[in-house]
């Protein structure tokens, strides 16, 4: 039994924060909100995509590490801590959902991708009013092996550097990810402003044609790619949610030992000290749950569902805690633009409500209890 | 028990509603930053403003005749302050001259101070800021190191004050600073009138959370102040402060604040979906919502006590600080509520094209998270109940 | 403009509290815990009769002395902040029940209840999973002027001294209350065993017989009678739990200053202080609503409802976290049955389920603002 | 990473269950307080119990051999633990000695003190009580007053004792007495073990806030303790309590308990109505469920994360105070929902007809609360994890 990180997963950490540190400055985030959404040079992302990040998690035989998805996580959460961009989330995410291709074209896709030749990015939120791709509107109708999709997704991640998305679609009764490429005629991109100065867009898909080659998995799996590539990217967001968690947390603990007001450093006041207390079971909690996730996903992924909304509901609540914690009790310089305060705060709120927010999670699980009810099963959990 | 207005103070209630009526133009005027002159000019379209309010008998109620206010009643004052913030007119923009300095010069202020200011605040002839707190005293106030020399019959101030708003259009500042080092800290901090045109003063806009410039940083460089604009006595500065911090009102123009606030969450609700369908059926959101409008009705009513008391003549206590603590948290609940409505843009920018009501609810969140930090947090408000209300002994020494 | 105790009300209040504390010892309540229902001896309930407190409310020309509802609220705050029983809050309730009727018989029953000779107790509560007596599904059926009601009603209060009891029924598309006498054939009382040891029934009612004149009111005002009945007796539910909190608050303040800790008294401490502070608003909060509850009922009885359901939602949650925060701030000794702090923590959860429990009233909230919303009223409240 | 457990580890687990399965009667028997004999005698029943554990080799697992104990791998607890708690099976009587005394004696007990209890505390010969708080000394635990006079050869105690489980039926009992009144606090006090049966203890049980007596009060008069008892140095006991306060477990058989615990509630959930619908209906109570089930796995995964270390050899640290926290808060939150759906019932005694679950919920929720208090308050939970976790400076001053 292991339920921690193994010593190669605290080497690779050490030499991601290391790299990350070296080369990634957040206050970049800052300057972004003045000046348009944050990004990753070129220069910086090919050192990125050379040490091998985005096949972390592809299987071996495409060309990637094949390591646990645990790794993946733990990548995306040192990221977090500096607000690195999102950018690695979405590349994760879109390898995960190709390497689980057959056939010819995606798995080349993939190779590029890794290699950074090419981005792929993911298109799966919408805007009517729910969460999840099962509530997703955007349609795909196909005669023979051609087809279009028409539909609009929000908050779909760089958009700037990518050049094919992934397009979580309903296709008959089934959910699917359709490749589109960034120029495919009737795709129509526009910029959205997101308060983290992340780059995410709107896509306008009308009439856009594929074939059946540009589906995500064979006709029996093409849903579970979907669904899996859905519970695999909110728990990397999840991680991002426990990565700020843990740098709002780290922060505000330095600084309370620090800021003296009264004779006596702030944390030494029960009002400042328990409340850092609380944020720091969340942030073990969170931990632990998003393990669990992890978990689940690498043992079960078709079932992985209820664990991957703990976290996500956990941590969606958690960061937002945390982050609000920190600017209350760094005061009334947490509450300046020029502390990092609130550039936390901002990717915490981005992310709460990105890909279903707690109560969505929730209601996930609730549904998954309900069932359990139902088919009289005697256990809950294991 | 009665809440209701006699009809001498409905028949008041009714003059200033003509009075609205008769000045829209003058306020959508002012909002569009046109002046009396007819320029864009917003700082003065905004003293023009406060100085029409003033004329037509809205500012200064409460004041002495003597210098320039009117000795309203305080029902009178409760009148015109609910009218106008649910009128949504301007505001007064001389605040800190309107609702610090001016008590504190009626209170402690020599003949001369208040012949010179009180009528000028009134008018928004001049306009003041607030020179109190420091980078490294904020809840610990009375830390204060911006420090005074007296040379012969003038002070010689140098330091840096922090979270001054209207910083940098302020006419004059009333500014603590240090006149002993050796003393207690309470008793060594002396109280100033300063004209920010002095030399040696800059004014550094200070930009906050949320990306706007409402604050801004002071410092002062060996500036001259005669010994003239001394308020009370040499070393007697701090319980002049803390006087005006006690002077707290009771809360019945923030009550309306809220109300409008919540009436925005409702069309919000109305509109908004929850999990795929309305979200006025949703039983989550209209508990939640249920439950900030009992808050809301809580606080009027707390309102209603303590003008009450007020009316009979009772100082209202550090009661006030139960409003203050209470509407922060709730301000802040209420915009997260909101952002939880907007669902998957609640995370944009004003400036993006989806962005709701033109961002209003993500700029309302990171105002609300700066309620319960802005004069004196939430933990020191928490101090105040414990110690001044449930009379505890202090958690906090000094 | 007045909204506080006038001085005639502060001098009644002091009037009670002197007499409580001299003739009622809150510890029966701990005795009643093991023995049975708490009782007022009938010398000590003639004394409360005698002193006319029964008809506070009661109209001067039905030999009340007709003072505001707000003197009532006032009177049932001081007795439940020395853990008076119950008895009090179902007297005043029926009391105001039978003074809004006229004709002959209901106006001589209400004497006799507020000289003591008779005790009429109320029915309201009911066992079909929802508060309200909207959703009451006993049924009265009637022919010409007779007619039968079947049944069950539970938390019936003082069914131990009651002659006669107002029941909440359905009669048609209408809900109103009838006097049914406790000795009906077809009535069948059995006592509950409520934490708090007040003394509550099951009537359980099998075709039991009434008369058009056991209806309190006139056809077209019985439906308002019932209504505003239920609105009264929430808002002295209400001021008991406000009583509650009172002493849980003065308690507890009491022993943060005498209990001392680490060389310190504990409400040195902020995680005690911030904690009292935070009860204290709730307090302050909670007065203030059942004052605006009182002043609805007295100025609009029939629109009392936002109001009313205001001051019960905010009470029973604000009773709840006052007592146990009381028990926590007590530490050990809090916790054990010496202490009266768990008397007072078992009156405020059961009053707090009691006439609906605060997620009910938000519910009638939640039912108010969407009625508003449709009707495009512009104003939200006034 | 992996949750797996070794086939090794499962062919135990088998042979527990095995166990388990050919031991229901006397389970059963024992749950009716028939003893050995056959006689009615519920004590006895409990030690015979766990005499029958410890022979079959599940008591006293992680103990050395050389004092009855089978030096078990850390899994093979964990399973343990896991399928007793799954099991509902009688618990140990025992469980002050098997978790403090009994680690305290090997840790720091002289060898005629190990050899004379440690076979009879696994055994069940000897039941054990804790003789720490006071009603003086609560969560400041070192401020105790029972005293002992150093006399020849033996102290000699006076004071009392409270919140001591199993008192009256104790045959033993582990306390702090003050050896030094003029020492700083923590230096003066000493540990001892004290024969229940000695001359001058009186045992009074104290009723808890929800009517029950798990607890008591024990007085000293006068009481002889030989000074062999002692357990380390004179005025040296502080020390020793504070490592075996230290001693926490990796907490997983407290999450079965939690989860057995949400099985019930969702069994009510299921057969009980909100706003007159069925439960399962109900959006908001579906959300707090599904929010309970999120916390109990995140306990169960914090479990595993801390096992993980200990399998490495990490010594627990600190972090069991938040599981020790949340497990608390959460147990409050179950057991408050429960109340909630329970509706108009929720407040009636087991005693009444009509109590739903023969009273289960409301004994729980009176339960619940001693959870933030025994053991530690919530608040000395919150300061163990600001100030040795976290690192902040202390808020308590001794």
């Amino acid at each position: 039994m292991e339920f921690q990180f193994s010593s190669d997963q605290l080497a690779i950490r050490d030499a991601v924060a290391k790299f990350l540190s070296e080369e990634w400055d957040l206050s970049e985030r800052r300057r972004a909100l003045d000046d348009g959404p944050v990004k990753v040079s070129d220069a910086l992302w090919q050192q990125v995509v050379d040490m091998g990040w985005i096949g972390i998690a592809v299987s071996e035989d495409k060309g990637g590490s094949g390591l646990e998805l645990l790794t993946s996580a733990m990548l995306v959460e040192e990221a977090a801590q500096v607000l690195f961009p999102s950018r690695l989330c979405s590349a994760l995410a879109s390898a995960y959902a190709l390497d689980q291709c057959g056939g010819d074209s995606m798995p080349k896709l993939l190779g590029s991708h890794m290699t950074g030749q090419h981005f792929v990015s993911l298109a799966m939120d919408e805007a009517n009013g729910d969460y999840g791709p099962e509530n997703n509107s955007t349609r795909a109708t196909m005669s023979g092996d051609e087809g279009v999709i028409s539909g609009q997704k929000i908050l779909v991640p760089d958009a700037d550097v990518a050049d094919h998305f992934l397009v979580a679609s309903r296709l008959g009764d089934k959910g699917v990810l359709i490749k589109v490429a960034a120029d495919a005629p009737g795709l129509t991109i526009t910029p959205m402003e997101r308060i983290d100065a992340q780059c995410v867009s709107e896509l306008e898909l009308k009439d856009v044609a594929f074939s059946t080659e540009d589906i995500l998995g064979d006709a029996d799996e093409a849903e579970a790619v979907l669904q899996r590539t859905y519970e695999f990217w909110t728990t990397l967001i999840s991680a991002d949610l426990l990565g700020v968690t843990t740098t709002a947390l780290q922060m505000t603990n330095a600084y309370a030992k620090e800021r003296h007001q009264f004779n006596r450093p702030i944390g030494s006041f029960q009002a400042v000290s328990h409340r850092l207390a609380d944020v720091k079971m969340d942030e073990e909690v969170g931990r632990s749950l998003l393990y669990g996730a992890c978990l689940a996903l690498q043992e079960r992924p078709d079932e992985s569902s209820p664990q991957v909304s703990a976290a996500k509901a956990w941590l969606s609540d958690a960061a937002t805690r945390a982050t609000e914690a920190a600017l209350q009790l760094h005061g009334g310089i947490g509450y300046t633009w020029e502390l990092d305060v609130h550039l936390l705060l901002r990717q915490a709120r981005s992310n709460a409500v990105y890909l279903g927010d707690a109560d969505y999670h929730r209601k996930r699980i609730g549904a998954y209890l309900a069932e359990q009810l139902k088919s009289s099963a005697a256990g809950v959990s294991n | 028990m009665d809440l209701s207005f006699s009809e001498q103070d409905e028949a008041y209630r009714q003059k200033l509603r003509d009075w609205i009526a008769g000045n829209k133009d003058l306020a959508t005027r002012t909002m569009k930053g046109i002046d009396d002159k007819g320029d864009r000019n917003p700082i003065q379209a905004m003293r023009d403003w406060q100085r029409h309010l003033y004329e037509a008998g809205y500012v200064g109620m409460s004041w002495p005749k003597a210098y320039g206010g009117y000795e309203c009643s305080l029902t009178e004052q409760v009148i015109v302050n609910e009218e106008l913030a649910r009128a949504h007119l301007p505001p007064t923009i001389n605040t800190i001259g309107l609702t610090i300095v001016a008590p504190t010069l009626i209170q402690h202020g020599n003949e001369d101070q208040k012949k010179e200011h009180l009528k000028r605040i009134l008018r928004g002839d001049d306009i003041w800021c607030q020179g109190f707190s420091e980078p490294g005293a904020g809840s610990d106030l009375a830390s204060l190191r911006t420090a005074a020399v007296v040379e012969d019959d003038q002070f010689v101030v140098t330091g840096q004050k922090v979270w001054t708003s209207v910083g940098p259009i302020a006419d004059r500042c009333v500014l603590l600073v240090r006149t002993d080092k050796d003393a207690p800290k309470r008793e060594g901090i002396t109280y100033l009138l300063v004209d920010m045109k002095s030399e040696g003063i800059t004014v550094q806009p200070l930009r906050n959370a949320g990306g706007g410039s409402h604050f801004s940083e002071v410092f002062f460089d060996e500036v001259k102040v005669p010994r003239g604009n001394m308020v009370g006595e040499l070393h007697g500065g701090w319980a002049i402060a803390r006087s005006t911090l006690d002077n707290e009102r009771s809360g019945l123009s923030g009550v309306v604040a809220l109300e409008n606030n919540f009436k925005k969450l409702l069309e919000l609700v109305e509109a908004g979906t929850r999990s795929g369908k309305p979200a006025l059926e949703d039983p989550q959101t209209l508990n939640q919502i249920a439950q900030y409008w009992i808050e809301i009705e809580g606080l009027r009513y707390l309102g209603y006590r303590t003008l009450s008391e007020q009316l009979k003549g009772q100082k209202p206590g550090p009661q006030a600080s139960v409003g203050k603590l209470f509407s922060s948290k709730l301000r802040q609940a209420m915009a997260k509520s909101a952002l939880e409505i907007a669902g998957p843009y609640a995370a944009l920018t004003k400036k993006s094209p989806h962005v709701l009501n033109r961002g209003r609810w993500v700029a309302g969140f990171f105002d609300s998270l700066g309620y319960s930090i802005g004069g004196g947090t939430s933990e020191i408000m928490h101090n105040v109940i414990a110690e001044r209300v449930l009379e505890l002994p202090r958690s906090v020494e000094d």
